[in-house]
């Protein structure tokens, strides 16, 4: 019994079945890597995990609980973070206040007014957002404006800040899209050394294999809106059908 | 600290402190300096003009201020004298009020009553004005009138037809010498009897909101009383352009005339609407369909154009009058303009100069002085035959012009003829009559 | 001091400061002089100022943090106005009363818009509120005449009940709204000279009440609840996504907002006891979008700002006359006089609109930032005479 | 019976004012991305583009009538059209009469060309700003157009009659053989309704139908991509805005008849348009048609004395119910993208 459980999802767009029978089981403490051609629907599938679409056939249990139906916030609050696949973060805010919301949220739950209380007495909020920050290294720049950073500084911005909300299972959606080499090695590593460090599931949907063999322990293909293997990274290296599916598509 | 109400700017702007010494720091106390607010202590009187100079009213604003300044420019002495030498009352001698040099000062109501008292609040604060007079809307009237009462200054309304300004809304420190809704329709109703019969079907379009209500009640009580029936009202939103939706249903209905309760741009367009429909040209039960607008002015019939013609109504005063006053006020209007007044600007005008006279006759700039002068004065010479100021109410009680629209208009002004003037007994009611119900004049303020 | 950090104390106590001194910041010119045309220390406008400087600073709250656009704050205004004439008219003739009843019933009149209206966002939101101020002027102006006074306005009159307090004054009128006897409309003068100084009590009533709100507007700034706000407008979805729901935020700051718009609406019905319809309409809605908008959304003193600029105009440009103009360049000689007097005619007086328009556009085109950026511009042209290049661009605070 | 098909007739009428200015602010705001205020100024500039021709055709010199009087006793000074000089009393009067139609060839030029300089010296500037800012510069704008327009032609409406032959109203009873009076409809009215319903349809055709059109239309769906085609469409997009001038323009010109213009009258239309937008839903031409006319019909048949008396107040308030409750029922108007303008 995995901790996110998928059974039969389906899911259709006017005339487009983007998902058919989806079955999937993520277990604790792994890595599982989703991959596929473009418009395979992994996006789609994922969204389906965080409340944003609601599917029209089967279920997705999240440790025993139904997540459907559900709102992301209150999805969240289950345990489940996200981070995107363009880094979404308060670009308006500076890098300390980007870390404290999660803070607050995982401090006073859904709501809270705190009207009047002045940032400068929420000393614990403050330490605990620091503390985040040093481990992910970005305490040098916690005063800077959150959108000025670079695409790898955003990224690694918004990972701390899912992390910080100690969640159980952290769903990463596509973390390398558009970046320099370097910034996806460092997001690797990152990734990496939060496993290491962690108990924590993580789902990934990537595109570029290179991520996906560094770090997955299992791996799902998906194509045309249903899985098509699942297995551990070595023996999909060389799944005749997953190059088919592949091989098809670029073709 | 000293007290008091209202500051008196006309104090040190008419240079009485003059001399007074730079390191000593003066405070004056209200009770010291004056009796009353904005006591003019100087050579010079200042009068507050609040008219409305942007929104849909600024023409007839526009007007309004020209007549002012032509009133001031005769009140010191200046132009032809106007209406002084035709006004029953001598008292003014053409240099200024009391001797002192009359000065104005400005404002725009923007037609909103909010807007109206802060312009008017800032002439009596900022400026030291004395007298506040001027409008085109009841709205505005019936908010600027309260808030004089409450300052201690008199208010001289400019245009304001409902019967609530001098009704249930009066004050003592209020005067109007417009006509309102009232007589309109008693001056009306005999003429359309007249010209109808007695036998028809009214239907009414109201807009929604006092004047409208005042004037449709005015209009249906007395045509009513004539023997005509009223088979149909509707209110309309002061928002709405067009009206067509409003004038459709008069096809259906068994209405022979049509009464377009509307003032302004809604006038405008209900009317023109209504001839658009070719509710001119109809027959219903064997008669010709027509259509009545109670409030008539020339400004309102200059932007309907050709659709006014035939069309009877009421206005207060027409420059084609040929009495005396009339023509001594289109002579030195048309001078200095270069085209003839319009009815807001000859109340306006009549306005300043009974306030002037008032004053004069008092001997005092004191408000209750003003108020006790204008209470019961009868006068002549001024346009409308002679006039009384009633007591009970401020209301000036005068004949009243049942007017048409022009069929072969000689020039853009030309756009009215007078039917009959209607003799001031007819439109004559009892102070206690049920439109003007509610409300208490007070007593007068002197602020200070 | 007051639980705020230095940089926020010295802001307060500089506003504090300006308010404390308007009577005499706004009259600097003698009374004699042409000039005196833009004295603006008169009662009636200082407390213009101030109270639409509240109803601004209410604004800001929602819009500068949120984003969320609202057209139809005037309806809050308006409900409060006519809350607390109602108060006038039945209770008592002071104006604590009708204030406090004035915030509740707009606040609760915004929990129910803002309830509906923040089921959207966007556009969608803006259209829900001006639909639902709309509708509030509608009504008000015709079939609500009963309760509103419909196209007069609701007003006093001599045979109110007012079961506290009197009825009718001595002099037989009717009374004016006080503060335990101490009546609004009391000014004490000081005349220095030629100046003529205006200390009316009903302004600093209104400068005291808008030096609580904008403490209170500062703390909420600056509160983790003012940061969450700032977070909605940044990026709704990853809030969303981090656990916590904004629409409870959203809607707090709508009411929030809401009953600043219903204190500005009750301290405007105590300086002056009326209450008219068109205070709702959207072009009153609009306005205080403009105010914040042209002070500098998401600034602490911003709206204060755009508030007194557009007050001013309105209440000063508006009144000078062609007579005014020709005292002004009498001392030309007569054909320069006359056209000087031609040129400049077309934009005071009635044509105010037009010298708004131009100023809005100027604003916005050249100063994204508001008013507030304009004077960002001018403190940093000097401070970066004295330390050159110290810091570079980077310091854009994010609330100031 | 008859009386809910003349309220519908009222309905389509005004609803083709309503769909031709939401039209041309979805198209704006479909391209450029704009929140444009000035919009109902456009509309109002096209009404006095009417005012002038006639003002221009009118053009007259004094000739003083000795026999007659003016209000002071002077000779009265008669005004004599030039038109009349050149082409006679009878002709001339014809070309007077025309004003309002022959204004519309007086219009587009115009329009196109105050479209054209907005769009390059203002707008251009914003497409980057929020729309906060757009809103203001706009509404700056607005007024600024208005106030211009009032120093010149001051605050009165202006009557500007249709053609004689336009006046009076056509009986569709009769015409069926029914009872004749009972359902007549102003010519104009008819006049403006086909008028509209071209001026639609010819928008409609031309972003279908043309290249233009389909660029234009790809640039509303997703204008990066469009850029990256290699396209320019900045070039286009300024030309797609003095179209919509055009045709708030020309719904200005035509409206002219129906009710005497006055400077304000772009203000009453904006707000009323933004509303109809909105309910369309963003961004959605179609939307901002079918928006027009729904809110057209509503609102007649809201003024009919029988629903008044049923709910009073009814006519004062529809316009904004109906937005509201389309607004809570579908989240993005009646055919509104997802979205757009939803931060």
């Amino acid at each position: 019994m995995g901790i996110l459980e998928v059974k039969n999802v389906g899911k259709r767009f006017g005339g487009l079945q983007a998902l058919s029978n989806v079955n999937l089981s993520v277990a604790e403490n792994t890595v599982h890597a989703i991959i596929g051609p473009n418009g395979a629907g992994k996006s789609t599938l994922l969204n389906c995990f965080v409340g944003k679409l609601i599917p029209d056939t089967g279920s997705v249990m999240f440790d025993g609980q139904s997540v459907l139906g559900r709102s992301p916030h209150e999805i969240n609050q289950m345990g489940i973070s996200r981070v995107f696949q363009t880094p979404e973060i308060f670009g308006d805010l500076t890098v300390l206040e980007n870390m404290m919301i999660p803070c607050f949220a995982k401090r006073d739950g859904s709501f809270e007014l705190n009207a009047l209380s002045g940032v400068m007495s929420q000393k614990d909020i403050i330490e605990r957002a620091e503390h985040v920050l040093e481990d992910m290294n970005m305490a040098d720049k916690r005063h800077m404006h959150a959108a000025s950073m670079s695409r790898g500084d955003k990224r690694r911005l918004e990972i701390g800040m899912c992390l910080s909300q100690e969640p159980r299972l952290l769903l990463l959606d596509e973390p390398t899209a558009g970046m320099a080499r370097a910034d996806t090695n460092n997001t690797i590593d990152l990734l990496k050394e939060i496993k290491e460090k962690r108990d924590i599931t993580i789902a990934i949907i990537e595109h570029d294999m290179h991520v996906v063999f560094s770090l997955a322990e299992r791996i799902t293909v998906l194509a045309q809106g249903t899985p098509l293997v699942e297995d551990t990274p070595e023996n999909i290296k060389g799944h005749p059908k997953v190059r088919e599916a592949y091989l098809g598509e670029s073709a | 600290m000293s007290k008091s109400n209202v500051t008196r700017r006309g104090v040190l702007r008419t240079g009485a402190v003059a001399g007074a010494g730079l390191a000593v720091p003066t405070i004056f106390t209200a009770s010291s300096a004056s009796a009353f607010t904005n006591e003019p202590t100087g050579s010079s009187v200042t009068l507050g003009f609040n008219v409305p100079q942007t929104g849909p009213y600024a023409d007839e604003g526009a007007d309004e201020l020209r007549a002012y300044e032509l009133a001031v420019e005769h009140l010191n002495g200046g132009g032809d004298g106007g209406m002084l030498n035709t006004f029953s009352s001598k008292a003014l001698q053409g240099n200024g009020i009391m001797g002192k040099k009359v000065e104005y000062v400005t404002g725009d109501t923007q037609t909103k009553s909010d807007a109206a008292r802060a312009s008017a609040k800032s002439m009596i604060e900022k400026d030291g004005a004395i007298m506040i007079t001027g409008g085109s809307s009841s709205g505005v009237a019936v908010a600027v009138q309260a808030l004089c009462q409450e300052a201690g200054v008199i208010f001289m309304a400019g245009l304001t037809h409902s019967n609530d300004t001098t009704g249930k809304d009066k004050r003592a420190n209020g005067f109007r010498h417009f006509f309102n809704s009232y007589m309109s329709g008693a001056a009306l109703a005999p003429v359309l009897a007249n010209a109808y019969g007695t036998d028809r079907k009214a239907y009414h379009l109201t807009a929604d909101y006092n004047w409208g209500y005042t004037t449709e009640e005015a209009v249906r009580s007395s045509t009513e009383a004539m023997g005509w029936e009223t088979v149909g009202t509707v209110l309309t939103p002061l928002t709405q352009t067009d009206f067509s939706s409003y004038i459709a249903p008069v096809l259906q209905s068994d209405a022979d005339v049509l009464v377009l309760n509307h003032y302004g741009g809604n006038m405008v367009n209900s009317l023109t609407n209504a001839v658009q429909f070719g509710l001119r040209d109809r027959m219903v039960n064997g008669k010709n369909f027509e259509i009545v607008v109670p409030l008539y002015s020339r400004l309102m019939a200059k932007g309907a154009g050709a659709n006014v013609k035939g069309i009877f109504g009421s206005t207060n005063w027409h420059w084609s009058l040929q009495d005396e006053g009339s023509k001594a006020f289109v002579q030195s209007f048309g001078t200095k303009y270069g085209f003839p007044p319009s009815q807001a600007a000859h109340t306006c005008y009549v306005q300043a100069l009974l306030y002037a006279d008032a004053v004069e006759r008092a001997g005092s700039f004191n408000p209750c002085a003003v108020v006790e002068a204008l209470e019961g004065f009868e006068f002549d010479g001024m346009g409308n035959g002679p006039t009384l100021y009633r007591a009970e109410d401020h209301q000036c009680f005068k004949d009243v012009l049942v007017v048409k629209g022009k069929e072969n208009p000689s020039s853009e002004f030309d756009l009215l003829e007078i039917v009959e003037v209607t003799p001031v007994e007819q439109v004559t009611y009892a102070p206690d009559h049920p439109q003007f119900a509610g409300g208490a004049l007070g007593t007068c303020n002197a602020g200070a | 001091m007051f639980g705020l950090d230095k940089r926020d104390t010295t802001l307060l106590l500089i506003v504090a400061a300006l308010v404390a001194l308007a009577p005499f910041l706004l009259n600097p010119f003698p009374e004699n002089s042409d000039l005196a045309q833009f004295n603006a220390g008169y009662p009636d406008l200082m407390q213009r100022f101030v109270i639409f400087g509240i109803f601004a600073i209410g604004f800001n709250i929602l819009f500068g943090l949120t984003g969320y656009l609202s057209f139809g704050h005037a309806a809050f205004l308006g409900v409060g106005s006519y809350a607390a004439v109602w108060m006038f008219k039945l209770l008592s003739m002071n104006i604590i009363p009708a204030i406090v009843l004035a915030v509740i019933v707009a606040g609760v009149f915004a929990l129910l818009i803002g309830f509906i209206s923040l089921r959207r966002s966007g556009i969608y939101f803006s259209i829900l509120t001006l639909a639902f101020a709309q509708m509030s002027f509608a009504l008000a102006y015709s079939v609500l005449t009963p309760i509103t006074g419909g196209e007069t306005g609701l007003q006093l009159a001599l045979d109110d009940p007012r079961i506290i307090g009197q009825q009718v004054t001595e002099g037989g009128n009717i009374p004016v709204p006080s503060l335990f006897g101490l009546e609004m409309r009391d000014s004490a003068e000081l005349a220095l000279g030629p100046w003529l100084f205006t200390f009316n009590i009903g302004y600093y009533v209104c400068a005291i009440i808008m030096l609580i709100a904008f403490y209170i507007s500062i703390r909420i700034f600056r509160s983790p609840f003012g940061m969450m706000l700032r977070a909605i407008k940044s990026n709704q979805q990853r809030l969303n996504y981090t656990g916590l729901n904004s629409r409870p935020y959203t809607l707090a700051a709508f009411v929030i907002s809401g009953m600043y718009a219903g204190l500005a609406g009750g301290l405007m019905a105590s300086m002056d006891p009326l209450a008219g319809a068109e205070r709702m309409f959207w072009t009153a809605s609009g306005e205080v979008v403009l105010m914040t908008i042209l002070g500098g959304a998401g600034t602490l003193i911003g709206p204060i700002l755009g508030a007194g600029m557009i007050k001013y105009m309105e209440n000063i440009i508006s009144k000078i006359n062609k007579t005014i103009l020709h005292e002004w360049f009498y001392w030309m000689p007569d054909g320069l006089e006359d056209a000087m007097v031609s040129i400049v005619y077309p934009f005071i007086g009635k044509g105010w609109h037009l010298t708004l328009g131009i100023i809005f556009m100027l604003v916005v085109i050249f100063l994204p930032g508001g008013l507030v950026e304009g004077g960002q511009r001018i403190a940093n042209f000097f401070r970066g005479r004295k330390a050159a290049k110290q810091e570079g661009k980077g310091t854009t605070e994010p609330a100031e | 019976m008859d009386a809910i098909i003349l309220q519908i007739l009222n309905g389509l009428d005004k609803g083709s004012a309503y769909a031709l200015i939401a039209l041309g602010l979805t198209l704006i705001f479909g391209t450029l991305g704009v929140v444009n205020f000035a919009h109902g100024a456009l509309f109002m500039i096209g009404a006095f583009c009417a005012v002038t021709l006639s003002r221009i055709l009118t053009l007259s010199h004094e000739v003083i009538d000795e026999t007659r009087k003016d209000f002071l006793g002077n000779p009265l000074k008669v005004d004599v059209p030039y038109v009349y000089d050149w082409f006679g009393q009878e002709t001339g009067d014809v070309i007077i009469d025309w004003a309002v139609p022959l204004s519309i060839l007086f219009a587009i030029p115009i329009m196109i060309g105050i479209g054209v300089i907005m769009e390059r010296g203002l707008i251009r500037h914003f497409y980057k700003r929020p729309h906060a800012d757009q809103i203001l510069v706009t509404f700056g704008l607005a007024i600024v157009l208005q106030e211009i327009i009032k120093y010149f032609y001051g605050a009165n409406p202006i009557p500007t009659p249709a053609p004689d032959a336009f006046v009076g109203s056509f009986d569709f009873g009769a015409a069926v053989g029914m009872e004749a009076g009972q359902i007549i409809y102003p010519y104009w009215r008819l006049v403006y309704f086909a008028f509209a319903a071209v001026v639609i349809g010819a928008v409609f055709a031309f972003l279908q139908f043309t290249t233009f059109g389909m660029v234009v239309r790809a640039g509303m769906a997703d204008r990066e991509t469009v850029g990256l085609l290699g396209i320019n469409i900045d070039k286009r997009f300024t030309i797609m805005f003095g179209l919509a001038a055009a045709v708030a323009g020309l719904a200005g010109v035509m409206y002219t008849p129906i009710n005497s213009p006055n400077y304000h009258m772009g203000m009453d239309f904006l707000v009323l348009s933004f509303v109809v937008v909105v309910v369309g839903g963003m961004g959605s031409l179609p939307g901002a048609v079918l928006a027009g006319f729904l809110l057209g019909i509503l609102e007649s048949f809201a003024s009919m004395r029988e629903v008044i008396d049923l709910i009073p107040g009814i006519n004062q308030v529809i316009i904004y119910l109906v937005a509201i409750i389309i607004l809570l029922t579908r989240p993005r108007g009646l055919m509104g993208r997802k979205g757009v303008m939803e931060e």
